[in-house]
């Protein structure tokens, strides 16, 4: 009875954070076709980078995503130092692995005010914020910045923990416990948000694979996998936590593979500060390193981060690749959105938090 | 890879009681907190946010310490330092750093660089204007009063010694007697002596060596580097015509 | 009404014969003809009528206004932000936003329908004017006391969805008209349960007039309590009716931009904001009437006041709702409307038939 | 009770895999073996009955990333495809000459791999034969250059 109509869910919308378009095809209320456009946001990161100085891209890496910019920050300088053939020192990893917990946790925190916004409840988005707070000043006591922290360099880090650091964290997670519980009564004992959320923008495991999805996505559909135990790097292997996976695939179970993870990296930053070792946390890089390339994959807060670099002996890299998991996880949405309402979509896109920088580059 | 059968348990407290009335619960919480002790925000320009001392806003100079060596300016991503001509207090002019704040992402390198620490990481971040030009602060404008927290000083430690395991020593970072040091390649040198000129440490000196010129029967002279004044900051590899300078790294 | 209207009648009465006075004085046969009609009493009448309802009206919009304070105020805290802070405690923010909105510009889109583009917010607006007229303060201050209040008010209520539809449609957008059907479909479903329980209250006081129904329930009871699950399915389907949060799809922001009303731009769309404002004052005081006795409340404090603190209350818990619960989609709404809150106001309905049967009021 | 697909313990080492795919595919070669690392070399044609090898008896479930780099005087696309059972990245590479850099496409295989393979088209110019819509993903339609190429010079009017 209604033909179809062609519905540009447009680069700016209130539903989309970031500027990216969604094409939809609606018969009626139900989506048949779908068709994420993306480039609005492209800075040519890629090329920009191959004319500055190794220690110049350190806080470039930052603007990659600046939702979660020290995972970004850490993955250029890990690559980097795998390529220098340069080992971080002990205490340098285990602080490292702290401050990406508290990045995940901050990254989770941004992506909960996101579908706070999306689902139409501004309370979950205020509450969310007001906690993020608590680990923006730690991680900007630790670094010097709220947002970009340019904490990482190649070889360690910037500079050493601050007096009675542990202590603060400590108070803060507990409190963080207290809060995270609130917030979860206000949506897992919610019965509108179950409605909104449950059976919505399903996907099994076995397409989820196939088309590439990888993060606390794929794990919601069931596939236990996870960088920081499948390929272990920094100081993870030996943190004990376990991955947190969910079966049912749809928007419900990515929401909750969320909030378990964000319990999970409590506990690493606890096991991490008590067990870093003395000593120093920075090594002196040479300026160019040896001819060839290197690849190097970690556990961004939204999936599989890999950066791939190629070096001619410059002090220059010949080639830096970034595959972001934002950008195949968003390849992977019209199944996702087919078959399901246009009031879906929001709630859809909305878990699966978007980050358009690291997608457009 | 193994299939293992699965159920996901959820925490017992997890269940909607009473359709939302859990919900009403925890925001009336809320409500109630809000009311009794003041709300969490923050009224912005009548109220203010503590910043720790580390706190990166403007990068900002102390003129006095400063040498003019240009590293910061060599290390800036976004490339917003130049060298400019400026009024020394003391009389004669000398190239000051000039930073393009519009463009500056307040990364903190600069100050990070700086071996006399004459750059440092101001907490100041409101710093907007009418127009771009403001924003080009020139030595002068650059200045903010110093405090100890703004400097940014790190230890490192060599690669060497980490490779030989056992202990560790760290040195700051501008320890004078651990860095980069410049090696000369003597018959290259046509001992111009531009490089001793624009030295901004003054660590080199045209030092005579024994032979003598076999044209001009004059003694020959060859720069000298006082590795402990020396700073790095290679602007005379750049300045020599014959390119007879290059760097050893200290590993 | 009977010292507004006295007085109000005196004062008109001396108004005419000041101007029969005048007319006779200039000696034309007309002239002191048309004097004399207008000392006759319907004139009269018909003039305190008009006055007393411009005074009605005057005070039912300002109060109608403290709505929006009191729901940027508790919202804020709610969120743990503070509410606004234009004017003395935020006061002055209806009177900002209403030179705002006067000082926009009005634009019209190209090819929508300009006639049915102007009519539909009139009419929206004219309906709810309307209401403010069948509905009393008190019972001695009031526009009429017509013996059927509660079926006018009903009918004139059940206006709104067809001006909805009409300015969605007219303004020839995509948004506006997907939004424009929502709203009708939600409205309509809302509205059945919405009868039902008022029915269910007319059964029990037997008495058609608010006047009466409050005069009842001073005597016996409130009717809240014998009729509480009248009384919720009313409450809830009064949310859904005022277009609030957990039933907002009209105007979702998340997708619709603005629903409905988004190519109105300036007064226009103040008058269509502030009469959802009014529409919710309306459901207020209709429930404060129908379940929670009115006026009727221990003497210290006049019976207009008892009957504002009642209604504030109510309002309260609208936005406690909104604070708490997140959108759900329009069809879960439909689903909501006629499969929950219908079988629950028909029960309602038998008890209140009972309770009439067996004499117990 | 539903399943969950756990990989906590690799099923074959490295140079088990390494010594399958060489005995398959004689044409590969191996470059290097690194605890979770394979390095190997192939020729353009016989890529896509690796990649299908690989997917199907290896048990290599993700394409990671199809990397573009552009060396002057050949072009080289290096795939990453993992195998999350047996915790591998094995990293593919492949020579494809400057004047015609056309290679099979692996998005058939892999899903994941689509919207990769459309950038290494977008901005370096490598057409992938088989790809289901292979168009500009971030650049405007319009534009005729391949900005990644070390030969487009930044900053020129374009």
């Amino acid at each position: 009875m209604t033909d179809e109509m062609w519905i540009n869910m447009g680069p700016q919308h209130p539903f989309n954070h970031g500027l990216w378009n969604l094409r939809v095809k609606l018969k009626g209320e139900t989506i048949t076709a779908a068709e994420p456009i993306i480039g609005y946001l492209h800075r040519g990161w890629e090329k920009m980078v191959e004319n500055r100085a190794y220690p110049q891209i350190v806080p470039l890496a930052d603007r990659l995503c600046y939702g979660s910019s020290l995972s970004w920050n850490h993955l250029y300088c890990l690559t980097a130092e795998r390529l220098f053939g340069v080992e971080a020192p002990d205490r340098a990893k285990y602080i490292r692995v702290a401050a990406l917990e508290m990045q995940r946790i901050t990254s989770h925190l941004t992506w909960l005010m996101a579908v706070g916004t999306d689902l139409g409840s501004y309370t979950i988005m205020t509450w969310s914020i007001r906690e993020r707070e608590l680990f923006l000043d730690l991680l900007c006591k630790l670094s010097g910045a709220r947002m970009t922290y340019n904490y990482c360099r190649i070889g360690g880090v910037r500079n050493d923990l601050p007096e009675n650091y542990e202590r603060d964290v400590n108070r803060t997670l507990d409190e963080f416990d207290r809060r995270l519980r609130d917030l979860e009564a206000l949506m897992d004992e919610n019965e509108p948000f179950l409605m909104r959320t449950l059976g919505i923008g399903k996907m099994d495991g076995r397409t989820a694979m196939n088309l590439g999805l990888t993060g606390p996505i794929l794990r919601a559909s069931g596939v236990d996998m996870d960088l920081r135990k499948l390929d272990p790097y920094e100081a993870y292997a030996d943190m004990k936590f376990e991955v947190c996976t969910h079966t049912d695939g749809d928007v419900y179970a990515r929401y909750r593979v969320r909030m378990d993870e964000m319990r999970e990296s409590m506990k690493i930053i606890r096991q991490a500060l008590a067990e870093a070792p003395a000593g120093p946390v920075r090594v002196k890089v040479p300026r160019c390193p040896p001819k060839g390339n290197v690849v190097c994959r970690v556990e961004d807060p939204r999936g599989e981060s890999l950066m791939y670099m190629v070096s001619d002996g410059t002090e220059r890299p010949y080639r830096l690749k970034v595959r972001s998991p934002n950008f195949v996880n968003l390849s992977a949405s019209p199944p996702m959105l087919v078959g399901f309402k246009i009031s879906d979509v929001p709630a859809i896109m909305g878990v699966m938090d978007m980050c358009i920088g690291e997608t457009d580059r | 890879m193994r299939i293992e059968e699965r159920t996901y348990t959820k925490a017992d407290h997890l269940r909607p009681t009473g359709y939302v009335l859990k919900s009403l619960i925890v925001t009336f919480k809320g409500l109630v907190r809000a009311t009794k002790n003041r709300p969490c925000t923050v009224l912005y320009p009548w109220e203010r946010l503590v910043y720790p001392d580390n706190y990166r806003g403007r990068p900002g100079i102390v003129l006095e310490r400063c040498i003019g060596c240009a590293r910061c300016a060599r290390d800036c991503p976004n490339r917003c330092i130049e060298m400019v001509e400026v009024e020394l207090p003391a009389g004669g002019k000398a190239k000051r750093p000039q930073v393009n704040v519009g463009r500056c992402m307040m990364c903190g390198n600069c100050a990070e660089t700086c071996p006399v620490n004459a750059m440092i990481v101001t907490p100041e971040f409101e710093l907007c204007s009418y127009s771009r030009a403001d924003l080009i602060f020139d030595p002068v404008k650059l200045q903010y009063p110093h405090k100890p927290g703004y400097e940014v000083n790190y230890e490192f430690a060599l690669l060497s010694e980490m490779k030989k395991g056992g202990e560790v020593r760290t040195y700051a970072k501008n320890d004078p007697n651990v860095h980069d040091n410049v090696v000369l390649d003597a018959p290259k040198c046509i001992s111009c002596s531009r490089c001793a000129k624009t030295c901004p440490a003054g660590a080199i000196e045209m030092a005579e060596t024994g032979e003598l010129n076999p044209k001009t029967k004059k003694p020959i002279k060859r720069p000298k580097f006082d590795t402990t004044k020396c700073v790095v900051c290679e602007q005379c590899i750049e300045v020599c015509p014959k390119s007879a300078l290059s760097i050893k790294e200290v590993l | 009404m009977a010292t507004l209207y006295t007085v109000l009648t005196d004062f008109t009465q001396w108004l005419m014969d000041l101007i029969a006075a005048i007319l006779d004085w200039t000696k034309l046969g007309i002239l002191s003809d048309l004097g004399d009609w207008l000392q006759s009493a319907p004139v009269v009448d018909f003039v305190t009528t008009l006055l007393v309802a411009v005074i009605y009206l005057i005070t039912v919009m300002m109060f109608a206004l403290c709505f929006i304070w009191q729901e940027r105020k508790f919202l804020g805290r709610f969120m743990d932000r503070r509410g606004t802070q234009v004017g003395v405690l935020g006061f002055f923010q209806n009177f900002a936003d209403g030179i705002k909105v006067v000082l926009k510009e009005h634009i019209v889109p190209k090819d929508s329908d300009h006639a049915l583009f102007e009519m539909a917010i009139f009419t929206y607006l004219a309906s709810t004017f309307m209401l403010f007229g069948c509905i009393p303060f008190s019972d001695n201050f009031y526009v009429i006391d017509v013996n059927l209040a509660v079926l006018l008010g009903i009918a004139i209520f059940a206006f709104g969805p067809f001006s909805i539809l009409v300015g969605g449609w007219a303004s020839n957008n995509k948004y506006t008209l997907i939004g424009g059907m929502r709203a009708a479909a939600q409205l309509i479903a809302l509205e059945i349960p919405l009868l039902l329980c008022v029915v269910s209250v007319v059964v029990l006081t037997g008495d058609l007039s608010f006047v009466g129904i409050v005069a009842w329930q001073e005597e016996n009871i409130w009717l809240i309590f014998p009729l509480c699950i009248g009384a919720l399915t009313f409450f809830i389907a009064a949310i859904g009716e005022s277009e609030r949060i957990p039933f907002d799809l009209p105007e979702a922001e998340a997708e619709l931009v603005e629903g409905w009303a988004t190519e109105y731009g300036d007064i226009r769309w103040g008058l269509q904001m502030a009469s959802d404002y009014f529409r919710a004052y309306i459901l207020c005081a209709l429930f404060t009437m129908l379940f929670l006795g009115g006026w009727a409340g221990p003497e210290f404090i006049w019976a207009e006041a008892w009957f504002l603190a009642k209604t504030f209350i109510v309002f309260f818990f609208f936005i406690w709702v909104r604070a708490a619960t997140v959108r759900i989609r329009t069809d879960q709404i439909l689903k909501l409307g006629w499969r929950r809150l219908l079988p629950l106001a028909v029960i309602n309905l038998l008890i209140a038939v009972a309770l009439k049967v067996a004499e117990v009021f | 009770m539903s399943q969950v697909i756990v990989y906590d313990k690799p099923d074959r080492s490295e140079e088990e895999v390494a010594s399958a795919i060489r005995a398959k595919f004689p044409s590969v070669e191996l470059l290097k073996v690194a605890p979770r690392r394979l390095h190997f070399r192939a020729p353009r044609e016989s890529l896509f009955e690796l990649c299908k090898f690989m997917r199907d008896e290896l048990a290599f479930e993700h394409a990671s990333c199809v990397t573009p780099v552009d060396y002057l005087d050949h072009f080289t696309v290096v795939y990453h495809i993992s195998s999350w059972t047996d915790h591998i990245l094995a990293e593919v590479q492949v020579d494809l000459p400057r004047d015609d850099p056309t290679v099979d496409s692996i998005a058939p295989l892999w899903g994941g791999a689509n919207w990769h393979e459309r950038e290494a088209y977008d901005l370096m110019g490598i057409v992938f034969k088989g790809h289901p819509d292979l168009r500009r993903i971030m650049l405007p339609e319009e534009f005729r250059f391949h900005p990644l190429r070390k030969d487009f010079i930044v900053g020129r009017r374009v």
